[in-house]
């Protein structure tokens, strides 16, 4: 595997660089992964993106560098301690750098020459290509597909000279990936809430959450949905439990400081049984905290966000095909159990791009919005909040009908008008609650990784799932065996079969998180009683690598 | 009228007697009556307070949500299903107080839909404290030496948001009331009709005799058309109040200028089409 | 100890009578405590009171009757059955009532006759008066407390009109109660807070938090405070935090929804180390719920609200004295920590009025605001977010000296300003977390009451204090002892001391709780590790009450 | 002037070259210095945003709060310690978009705060959305077929809820930028500047020189004082867009007109009598 840093100022222009090698990686057939490291900024300050390349599928980063492509000095300055043995740092000849192991070429001259001084990353691209041996056919259409018209020749130019100054330094990794899609954990989100038969996704700008209305609002004409940038975040998750009760399939997204105004909708759509996803991709806080980099501080907020008793299901994304399969899931799940259902990803896995297998779409199908007519017993009054054997009650749509949908944030009797007996009231707690004793009997288990015949048993959920995926491989290569991991991705409620019977073999559970109070250590004590042995945690607004985990795991206490 | 109006009636209220949400919710009886349409055609959306009970008293599609936070989801359910008729009911507090950010914004945003406001000029539901439209002074048990704010204007506030329609009427002159009403459902837009309701509990200085000294039609040859002259009507607000449509004019609104649902077709009858996320997925790769 | 009920619709004027008649009985010297059943409406509805006195204290209700004042005949259909033996109805001649017990009296038309139909309650006082063998002296100044002077003299008349027409049938209660306070427990928060040095109080009206302004705005002009009535909950926090920022001490209250909006805030009063009070006067959920009524299930939810991780601590109040101290504690504290304390009440404890010993102003004293340039080690930079070993940083008011004050939302350094630093960032973590530590060992065990030989523990957090307090007398007494319960204040973080020391030594541990979910036994859980045996909930708004607890504590499992 | 300015100064900004906030910057550190304050007298507050970082850029004591939160919390500054002067620098986003509700109701409240928004008619830190003054039509990342709503006119709207001082300027004219600053600063209660912002970044329809061509200066003879003039000013934006202060009036600020406050002590200065608490204690006994 191969891991290159591309570091510079803000807005000068490496992410397209990246965007395009990435492309032209995995049409040669390896496999990639990508991260940036951006600060909350739009000009300067010190960015850098890492990109890794194979032969296997990749799920994490590493900062241990194959080669730095630097803008400038200070990126050198930061990272040339990362760079292996055999590494090289590529720069501009302009560049006043001083290493040995410096490929310093006038790309800023060459693309002035060109007739366009920004052709110069495309150069560095070329270069790159060379020396990690890829071919130039289809270089061409990939550029076509970042690059206006007008530029495309000159760009082209410009990789093939970029591809002529150097010589062949590395083997090229190959692999089968050329087929696999190039995506960002967000992008993934927003496909799978598409296939999940998203009609409208109301947000209000909040990084890392505005990606995936940067993904739907381009495409909603296309879609045949609505996407609506609403006047603050109360009134996003509003509208999109005012559309869902109405029939239209709903989805908002924010990241925590949006998701604090959503708490007492959520606990609307959980009142009024109205299906609702909410999707929290996670930032460092407390409030602002760092807003363009990764934890997963919000766990237990959002598991027991909003006055009062809900049922209600958290899922936190692990992967790419993750997210996409599990937006699916959640909006059936929402639409089966009418709950809200609350997706947690976070910075690193929303921004991240990676190679993804094309989706399956016949493995999770969405459901049909709500109830008709025909599904009521014969007969029957109507009743909005039916007291059923599962909880669940006959959801129809408003205007669809002779029926009358009446849906209240007060406590209602079963028709839907306000009450204050008692006697409703615990019949109507009682019915919610059988919603989630249900739901509980259709949880997924966690992932389960590693060696059978493991000592250690690591735990994690969410976006570590790459990173201790990595590093079980390691450990057990390392080490001799003796390691394995559940990865969680239903976190509410816990899932707790597999918990159960992997503890009991284990002689040390090590919890991993990204965030400072081991939040999800807390739940499982809570839920099944079983205590962690140590935490690793890391709370530095950097995602986990899985060397940190290694070391941190052998490293007794 | 009663016969007619039954189509729209349910069980018996808890608001005081006297209290001028009775002529409000008879008013939007009569009013949906007239306008033929039937309760399973009609969404009440309301937040909390006492105005914002009424949908639990008509017979109609009812989303009883947050206090301060009607607008959104009536503009959503709009968005979703234009074939409904969307009308909030709710009080002041609600509409200008809690719910303010929404209230700018959603005239901004024009969805068709109807806001009838409960203007008693008071907090009812939790009992006499100042809302933003109560008079400077007034004493109440939280505001024990008078409100010292400025009153909220909400007709001149709509207009300065762009609002196409804008009324202020009495829930003591029913005529009045059910014209408006009618036309402000009737309106392809966000329509706000402020409607003064005296609170015989909690609001001892705006009672319906007040209201009734003070407020008056506005002339026969007022144009609603004419900007400034809202203006200046809006701004009336002392011995003599001008009730009546202030100002009507069409505005495109969210759904007519919205790319996907400009064809008519509800939101909630469109589809996927077929092979969307095959071709998605090609992008990718 | 007696028992009274009255009941009507909203509006009937049930509030004056039991206020009347409440002053009459304390100066007598007998101990009051009562509590409101009232509807979510202005008039009309049932509600009614329960006014319980003796000669003990008193902190819980009963519905065992000893009489029933019933201004309607549904009054008496509802509530009739729970009459003890000897119990009496009391109402009007014209109300069609069919019981042997009823003592019916044409006081409207006396009323009439006296010239004022409203002084009927009063003609009811004077009877329940005689009924108990109370005196008439001294009962006009409790009328000139409550009535206006022109009635005055009206009013007294009616109640020697009512005390002569009827005969003694109860011993009086007696007692020493007469120099006790009474009041509810919002006002004692209230006057908590203005003996806690408080400058600023901010809050949006939502039952049943908006008796704590109630008490408040009438008495800033003379407090020299400053109450505001804010446009919505988030501005009432963020004002708080602004006015307790510039060194004004400040608190915010509100009810679960309010506190719903107000969580982003929340976070920044912790990330940004403002101390900041926030009250939540806790009603059943979810979202409006019932909102005049009562329930215990913010907790989770307070506990943990917010995105992201920083030192919180969260007091549940347990009874009226109780509520005094703890808010002038809540202040100091928040102070002291520079954090967000969150004081949690409920409907019941907050509207509940009861006789309460005058509180000494010695027992807990106001910390000063902040901290000044004389607090600085000289020569220093002056740093408001120095990292330090206790975590507390020096906290100067802005405007106050030279030294400027920062503070922001974002990570930042010492000084104040945004970082993206690693470094920067786990230190900060670091520093607010040791605030939390420190915290911890200044916690308050809980109260432990019952037999010191006990068998069976009984767990209980705020309001249940009163109902458990009686349940576990009643159970030593009736089952031969072997009862005890600790009742709980600070539930974060979670004093764990006593509870390890005592639930090593119970056979049974038994959580009470006024919600669903046995939210504190969930807590208890995942920070002791102690696994409650048995829940008793209580969840439909309706105050659990003693022989409730008692006969489920007896009804083997 | 740079000499002069330094008192406010600090580190380097992380704004992009070009930007217009450069010049609002150096204008407010003019306006302070030539007010004669020092660093610890200003309180400048924030919420979230491009703008918002202004406040780490200067020297004074600064509160960077919440996005869309600045003015609850410079209110209540105010209202704690009058002897500081209190500014708020934020975006349009944060006031008009997630701050809205607040910005209607401060104004009622009238503390003497003063209010400059970056107008950049766009979200800039959050990479180029609408904002609620962004031109109708203007395409953004996610307003692809353009920006579908009516701007928001936040001059019209603070003259209809109440403000007492409401001006326009723009970063491109830093003489009357300081001078409507410095007036600002000094009038009694809440005073608005809406000052146009050129985004380099972001927004490319309302550019610097845009605005050069759009903007002109109120005549001399102008009349702030004239509410129906200023009214009119404020529905002008299309070709030509007035700037200078539309409207200033006196209005009793919060403090003076609050019972505990009016007296001129800051409330950060003043005591609990002695035996209040027994005195109240009494009340229940
Ligand atoms: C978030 C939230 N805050 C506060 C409340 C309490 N509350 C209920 S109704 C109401 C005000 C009612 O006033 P208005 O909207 O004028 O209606 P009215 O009762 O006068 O008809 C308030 C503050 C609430 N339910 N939710
Ligand atoms: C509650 C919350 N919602 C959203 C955000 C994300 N956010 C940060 S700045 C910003 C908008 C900035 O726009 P504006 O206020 O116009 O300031 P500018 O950057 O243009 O100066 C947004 C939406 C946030 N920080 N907090
Ligand atoms: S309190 Fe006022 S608004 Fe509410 S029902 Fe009674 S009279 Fe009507
Ligand atoms: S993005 Fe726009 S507003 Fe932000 S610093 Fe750059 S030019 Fe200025
Ligand atoms: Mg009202
Ligand atoms: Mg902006």
């Amino acid at each position: 595997m191969y891991n290159l840093l591309f570091g510079g100022a803000a807005g000068q222009g490496v992410e397209t660089t990246v965007a395009v090698l990435e492309q032209i990686i995995k049409r040669s057939g390896s496999s990639i992964f990508t991260v940036k490291d951006f600060m909350s900024r739009v000009r300067g300050g010190h960015n850098f993106s890492l990109l890794r390349f194979g032969n296997t599928p990749i799920r994490s980063h590493t900062d241990e560098l194959t080669g730095i492509i630097a803008l400038t000095e200070e990126t050198v300055e930061l990272h040339r301690d990362q760079l292996i043995d055999g590494g090289f740092i590529l720069c501009d000849s302009q560049l006043k750098i001083d290493d040995p192991r410096a490929i310093k070429i006038d790309m800023a001259v060459r693309a002035r020459r060109l007739g366009n001084p920004r052709v110069s990353g495309i150069i560095a691209v070329g270069i790159l290509m060379k020396l990690f041996g890829f071919e130039t056919n289809g270089a061409e259409e990939v550029l076509a597909k970042h690059i206006k018209k007008q530029y495309l020749n000159i760009n082209v130019q410009a990789l093939h000279e970029g591809f002529d100054l150097v010589e062949r330094r590395f083997d090229n990794p190959g692999g089968n990936f050329a087929q696999d899609m190039i995506l960002t954990g967000s992008q993934a989100m927003a496909l799978g809430a598409l296939a999940g038969g998203l009609k409208f996704y109301s947000a209000y700008p909040m990084s890392p959450s505005t990606a995936l209305m940067e993904y739907l609002a381009p495409h909603a004409h296309e879609a045949r949905i609505v996407v609506e940038q609403a006047e603050d975040e109360i009134a996003a998750a509003m509208m999109a439990v005012g559309a869902s009760y109405t029939g239209a399939r709903a989805m908002t997204g924010t990241s925590g400081g949006g998701f604090a105004l959503m708490v007492e909708t959520l606990g609307l759509s959980g009142m009024a049984e109205i299906p609702t996803v909410f999707v929290d991709v996670q930032r460092p806080g407390p409030v602002t905290g760092l807003p363009t980099r990764t934890e997963q501080s919000d766990l237990k907020f959002v598991v027991s966000a909003s006055q009062g008793e809900f049922p209600r299901l958290v899922i936190a994304v692990r992967h790419h095909a993750d997210a996409f399969y599990q937006t699916i899931r959640a909006l059936n799940l929402a639409e089966k159990y009418q709950i809200p259902v609350i997706l947690l990803s976070d910075q690193y896995l929303g921004d991240a791009s990676g190679t993804v297998p094309r989706f399956d779409l016949n493995k999770v199908r969405p459901l049909p919005v709500g109830n008709t007519p025909a599904d009521l017993e014969p007969g029957q009054e109507y009743l909005r909040y039916r007291v059923t054997e599962s909880g669940i009650s006959p959801r129809l749509l408003p205007g669809q009908s002779e029926h009358l949908v009446l849906i209240d944030s007060d406590e209602h009797d079963e028709k839907g008008w306000i009450t204050e007996s008692a006697e409703v009231r615990i019949s109507q707690v009682d019915k919610r609650a059988r919603k989630l004793k249900l739901l509980e009997t259709e949880l997924q288990e966690p992932d389960f990784i590693g060696t059978e015949d493991f000592h250690t048993l690591l735990l994690g959920w969410g976006s570590t799932y790459g990173p201790i995926e990595e590093a079980v491989a390691t450990l057990n290569q390392q080490d001799s065996g003796g390691y394995a991991a559940l990865l969680f991705g239903d976190v509410y409620p816990l899932p707790q079969r597999l918990l159960k019977e992997k503890a009991s073999q284990a002689k040390e559970i090590i919890d991993v998180e990204q965030n400072s109070t081991a939040q999800f250590a807390g739940l499982v004590r809570e839920y099944s009683g079983i205590k962690c042995d140590r935490e690793i945690l890391k709370y530095d607004g950097r995602q986990i690598m899985a060397k940190e985990i290694v070391s941190q795991v052998l490293q007794q206490a | 009228m009663d016969t007619s109006t039954s189509t729209f009636s349910t069980y018996e209220t808890a608001w005081c007697p006297g209290c001028g949400n009775f002529s409000i919710l008879a008013g939007l009886k009569q009013a949906l009556t007239e306008l033929g349409l039937r309760p399973q055609d009609v969404l009440m959306v309301a937040g909390i307070g006492q105005a914002a009970k009424t949908p639990q008293y008509i017979s109609a599609n009812a989303f009883c949500g947050l206090h301060g936070r009607s607008l959104p989801p009536a503009a959503a359910a709009k968005i979703a299903n234009e074939k409904l008729t969307v009308i909030i009911d709710t009080g002041d507090g609600d509409s200008y107080g809690e719910g303010g950010n929404h209230f700018i914004h959603n005239i901004r945003r024009n969805a068709d839909i109807t806001h009838f406001v409960h203007d008693n000029q008071i907090y009812g539901l939790t009992k006499g404290q100042a809302s933003p439209t109560t008079a400077e002074g007034q004493v109440t048990p939280v505001q024990p030496e008078g409100n010292p704010e400025t009153p909220f204007n909400p007709i001149l506030t709509a207009l300065a948001a762009g609002a196409g329609f804008v009324a202020r009427t009495f829930s003591g002159n029913p005529g009045q009331l059910v014209r408006i009403m009618k036309a402000a459902i009737q309106y392809d837009g966000y329509a706000l009709v402020d409607i003064f309701q005296p609170c015989v509990s909690f609001n001892k200085v705006n009672t319906f005799a007040w209201y009734k000294e003070h407020c008056y039609e506005l002339e026969d040859d007022y144009d609603p058309t004419d900007f400034s002259a809202a203006l200046s009507k809006a701004r009336e607000f002392g011995d003599r109040i001008p009730t009546g449509i202030l100002y009507n004019v069409p505005k495109v609104s969210f759904n007519r200028r919205h790319p996907v649902l400009k064809d008519g077709v509800p939101l909630v009858e469109k589809k996927l089409p077929d092979h969307l996320i095959e071709d998605l997925m090609n992008d990718f790769v």
